[in-house]
């Protein structure tokens, strides 16, 4: 179905947990702690964020953590350095934004053309080279719309890797059909209108737009605002095949960061907080699956 | 809503149908002037902004460089800038669009400004979003946006400046997107808004033209306009772009030097023109100041106006289409420029605005017999700013300054 | 030189020479033309000064008083008021007098910075008197003055303010009367300062008149101005004193009372139209702030422009035939009528301006179908002033201010 | 010739001179004290300011003496009373500016025409009227030219006091002539273009101006600048009638209020320079009568 087998696999059984970190927040060795323990705690895919200067699609939360590991030196070379240094079992995407992929090798590129005299041949192609050497199965790249993708997911087919979109409450119509032809891997339904954050209530937003996506064959997983097991296990029995989560998670790095908390404590509140949403989201698929058995 | 390889939505998913009702909207109403749209905007931008603004010529300044000299008035319009025909214009047009609401970001204070004059004159709410830095910095543009019944929201994210306030403005939009409309400051951010912006700040070009025609008897050979984000540059350069004769000059902010400490992050200058490279920010492909990963540098010039890493994406392919000339002038030759025209011409030129005198003084050896210069907007705003820089550097044109600096 | 029993020319003998040289010279140039000198005039005023400035309806001022509110923007004026119409004809007219320096002097500063200005713009070396108290008060007109190349010179007798810089400008001139003009800000002093001044602004209703009929089909019921010296005033109503339908309404500042401290010698109000009494001051017998021995008295607005304790001779004389009809609107309401402009029409007036809409909103009743009025000027030299005295006080239409007031 | 014949008088026999003091500088007795001593000093006539609140034609010197006064409480009433008390010998001249003269008894009058409903009748009448009760015998208005002095012009004559005017440099032709017309007792000869205030030179203006007056037959004093028995003695031999000497004596009032001296210290150092200025002033008379005889 996807380029990756891996991410394919992870929605293969029952519902998928994917959690997002951002990478090297605060510090590259706390964090790879942090985004094993996610492992530890359940997850079937790990988002990991590359931070970019100007996050134009986040909440106050992300925001801050991508400040955070921007300030302790994260590079888009130190990032693949830490995927590889990863030991996890789930599957890894990363989440950036399109100049950073964009860029990536573009350096070298415009120095051996200069040395030649031709025009660089900058373009997304050496990101996902290199993404894919470091064990990246997937993209999602929140300010890239289905129109401007075309190179990237030409890279993404040629190494491999899925290129994830994100379904809007308002996205509809001819633009959902253009994006879902182009999505692999999963579907980002974005449980509401608005950028990333955590939040009380689940959105009846979250309902419509599954139903719309009833036709199209992929599996969704929600995201936006979702911090409990309880709120993963309405998602999910409502018909979703996994669930994002972020800023809840990013919210307790932060925490830890405020209140000096050791790395491990973090890591096992966060642990013990996966494995919250992941059982909650096997609730919700049990509750569905029954329901569906029933009718 | 590509200029050449250069501009497109890259935007989040949830601003997509937005930005396409922009589009459609734009198409209809300001390409079509559907239910007359075109008419009013222009007919306010008269009555309330006080177009059409002068151009004037400059007798001193021509007799100085031995050419005729001519200054677009852009001063002169309502808010002290040309900032309000875009404004006005994105008023009026999500007015047309039945929307409910206004929000915008602001850095220095002026496309803020312009903003909330043009939603009181039109009777919208509006939101501005600022950086909690630049409202310490800039109190006087942030009690104006208030008086004009504007709500003024500090952003204590990160450092507290203009990226963080267009991150916040974004974030608002994101939720509110519906009955919402986000007034971009100038021909930057995704298609509509480069072309949008651009077709509202024409009218400086427009009349310009028919202004030089008319007192001139023809065409001028140069026109020059300082270039920040661009509008003002676009705005001046867009009725000349097809007179192959008009040379168009955009001078930059060259800041204190072109040289880029890319250890630091920092781009002491926003020569994004002149000096940049291809990249996305803000939703469009465009040129900017960016280090080899592509993260944004931080720029740095004397004119807070100026003080941006990108541009707009139309100016970027005008460039390399060679069709634009793209300058840089540092801060201290901008200071020149500033104190000159404000002694010799009874004008107090906006600080991004004295960057094109400082290239007329520099290079007008090189121009032709008739150069129109945009005066993009008034000093007013700048005048701490100006004593604070003037007073660290030995400058001729300046006047005795001991009576400002002391004590301050 | 006489309007009925007001005006004249109580000048010390020295100076008699030149005002009858001025005299001459106003009756050449400006009354016949001579050398073409109103043609340049005009031009200057439209390509340096930005003229026309537009008749704007205001459309919810129009709702909110249920008759036709139009105003005519002077605000947009080069400078930001008024002033410059009449500092750029008498500098001007110096040049064709063949003077070769220009003195004036300026207490908020208003003056001093239009006069600066077009000194700079006709290449006029210019010294402007001011008080060392109202330098103090008002760094930014003097760092504007300056910047346009005029000398600022402190007055540091009395107590610093504008009634010994006029007796230190007086006595400069009373010394280089043969190569000097000083340039007097309103339509006060000696003949023919009252009508040559008045003549300069008297575009202001030349072209209000006629956009009125072009707006409206008609001309307006009523013109409204505010009254300090007169200047504004005397240019607004002077193409509709023949216009027997249009009443006009002269808003003085009120200040804090009507009622004088004859003991203290303060008048806490700039009110000599309508409560002043005949007397001779500064060179001209009109209506006066005074006390019964004939000393002037302080007078005091919430807008220093306003503050003065004479007024035009000839607003004197209209007012005694029944022709004007004289005013006064507090500091209060003045205030408010700032904020309600500036909220709901998106347009920060000055302080003597506001009062004109404090008038508006206290007696729009009285008023018939099609207000003009006058916006002197615009208010960002007040902003200061405004955060202090909302702060003051409890006003509906104000902005929440603490953010300003706090650590103040 | 004029009016007052105590002024013509002081011209009659020898140079006149004519010292200034503002009345009620720094205060009543002091002031009293000090006119006093100009007149032992030889005064002919005296010229007394009465101060007002906006003096346009006085340089700071004399501009900062008329401040002084009126915060000491100087009023048109006093100042009569001043006169009143005075026991010199000297003509006494009053220079004020006219809203003072114009306005005196005003308020009278006004309630008056209030109470009869006619026209209120203000005018330079009461305030001469006072004046030549009080004994002042002439009036020096130096911002009332001569087109607009007719009003104060009749009222002098009616009451028999002269009417001062000031002829400047720079007044010449029909100006002069009117002025010449109008005047009497003596005229007023600006030494020098500029406000009141002592100087170490002495213009060539002034001999140009003495020149044009020659026709005139009224006495000439000559104004503005005069400060030593030095400079009167050149005027004088020059052709001036007469010498005023007003900031030079000013100045002494004023060095007495900065260094705190005793009012008697004071007066003696006016009653002494106006020695000096007295006796310059003849000597230079009698160096023209000698020149004019040996011819």
């Amino acid at each position: 179905m996807g380029n990756s087998d891996a991410i394919d696999a992870a929605f293969a059984d029952g519902p998928a947990y994917v959690p997002y970190l951002v990478v090297g927040d605060p510090d590259y060795e706390s964090s790879k702690a942090y985004v094993e323990a996610l492992d530890r705690g359940g997850a079937d895919v790990i988002e990991l964020g590359l931070p970019f200067s100007e996050p134009i699609a986040e909440g106050s939360t992300i925001q801050e953590a991508l400040v955070r590991s921007l300030d302790a030196g994260m590079t888009p070379d130190r990032f693949f350095a830490f995927a590889e240094d990863l030991d996890v079992d789930a599957a890894l995407v990363c989440m950036t934004y399109y100049n950073l992929i964009y860029q990536y090798g573009g350096s070298e590129a415009r120095s051996a053309s200069n040395a030649s005299g031709e025009a660089a041949s900058t373009g997304p192609r050496p990101f996902v080279e290199r993404a894919a050497a470091a064990g990246i199965q997937g993209l999602v790249v929140p300010d890239l719309p289905a129109e401007e993708a075309d190179p990237l997911r030409e890279a993404c087919d040629e190494f491999g890797l899925d290129l994830v979109f994100i379904v809007a409450p308002t996205t509809r119509g001819d633009r959902l059909d253009r994006m879902m032809e182009n999505v692999s891997g999963y579907v980002y339904v974005q449980a509401r209108l608005g950028t990333t954050g955590a939040r009380d209530d689940v959105s009846d937003q979250t309902t419509e737009s599954l139903d719309r996506l009833r036709e199209y064959d992929v599996p969704k997983a929600v995201g936006f605002g979702i911090s409990t097991g309880e709120q993963a296990e309405r998602i999910v029995a409502g018909g979703a095949d996994g669930i994002i989560v972020g800023s809840a998670l990013v919210d307790l790095v932060a925490e830890g960061v405020e209140e000096d908390r050791s790395t491990g404590a973090v890591a096992d509140r966060l642990e013990a907080l996966s494995r919250e949403l992941k059982q909650g989201a096997e609730r919700g698929y049990r509750s569905r699956t029954e329901a569906a058995s029933t009718q | 809503g590509k200029f050449g390889r250069y501009g497109g939505q890259y935007v989040p998913e949830a601003l997509m149908p937005a930005i396409e009702e922009l589009a459609d909207a734009y198409e209809r109403y300001v390409l079509g002037n559907e239910d007359g749209f075109m008419d009013e905007f222009r007919e306010r931008l008269a009555d309330f902004g006080g177009r059409p603004t002068p151009l004037q010529r400059a007798d001193r300044l021509s007799e100085r460089y031995d050419t005729e000299v001519y200054l677009k008035r852009e001063d002169l319009l309502h808010g002290g800038a040309h900032k309000l025909n875009n404004a006005l214009g994105q008023v009026l047009l999500a007015k047309y669009m039945g929307k409910e609401r206004i929000i915008a970001e602001t850095g220095a204070g002026q496309h803020g400004t312009a903003t909330a004059m043009a939603a009181a004159h039109l009777d919208m709410p509006c939101t501005i979003y600022m950086g909690e830095r630049d409202i310490n910095r800039q109190r006087p543009n942030v009690f104006r946006m208030k008086l004009n019944g504007s709500e003024v929201k500090p952003v204590t994210t990160g450092r507290g400046t203009l990226k963080e306030a267009i991150s916040e403005t974004m974030r608002d939009w994101a939720e509110t997107v519906e009955d919402t409309h986000y007034v971009i400051g100038s021909i930057v951010g995704p298609h509509p808004f480069p072309v949008m912006v651009r077709d509202f700040q024409a009218i400086i070009s427009e009349e310009a033209r028919e202004q030089a025609v008319e007192k001139t008897g023809g065409l001028p050979t140069d026109v020059v306009a300082c270039a920040g984000g661009g509008s003002n540059t676009m705005g001046t350069f867009a009725d000349f772009v097809d007179d192959e004769s008009v040379a168009l000059h955009a001078v930059e902010a060259g800041g204190s030097t072109l040289e880029v400490d890319e250890e630091a992050g920092v781009a002491p200058n926003s020569a994004s023109l002149y000096t940049g490279e291809e990249g996305v920010l803000h939703g469009a492909r465009t040129k900017l100041l960016q280090d080899s990963d592509g993260q944004i540098m931080e720029s740095h010039s004397v004119s807070s106006g100026l003080d941006y890493a990108g541009v707009g994406p139309e100016l970027a392919y005008l460039v390399d289409e060679g069709r634009v000339d793209p300058v840089a002038v540092g801060d201290d030759a901008a200071l020149e420029g500033f104190h000159r025209l404000s002694n010799t011409e009874g004008i107090i030129p906006a600080l991004e605005t004295a960057h094109a005198f400082g290239y007329l003084e520099e290079h007008h050896e090189e121009l032709g017999e008739r150069v129109v210069v945009n005066v993009s907007g008034r000093g007013d705003k700048d005048l701490d700013a100006a004593i604070e820089e003037t007073d660290k550097r030995d400058i001729d044109e300046a006047p005795d300054m001991s009576m400002f600096t002391e004590g301050m």
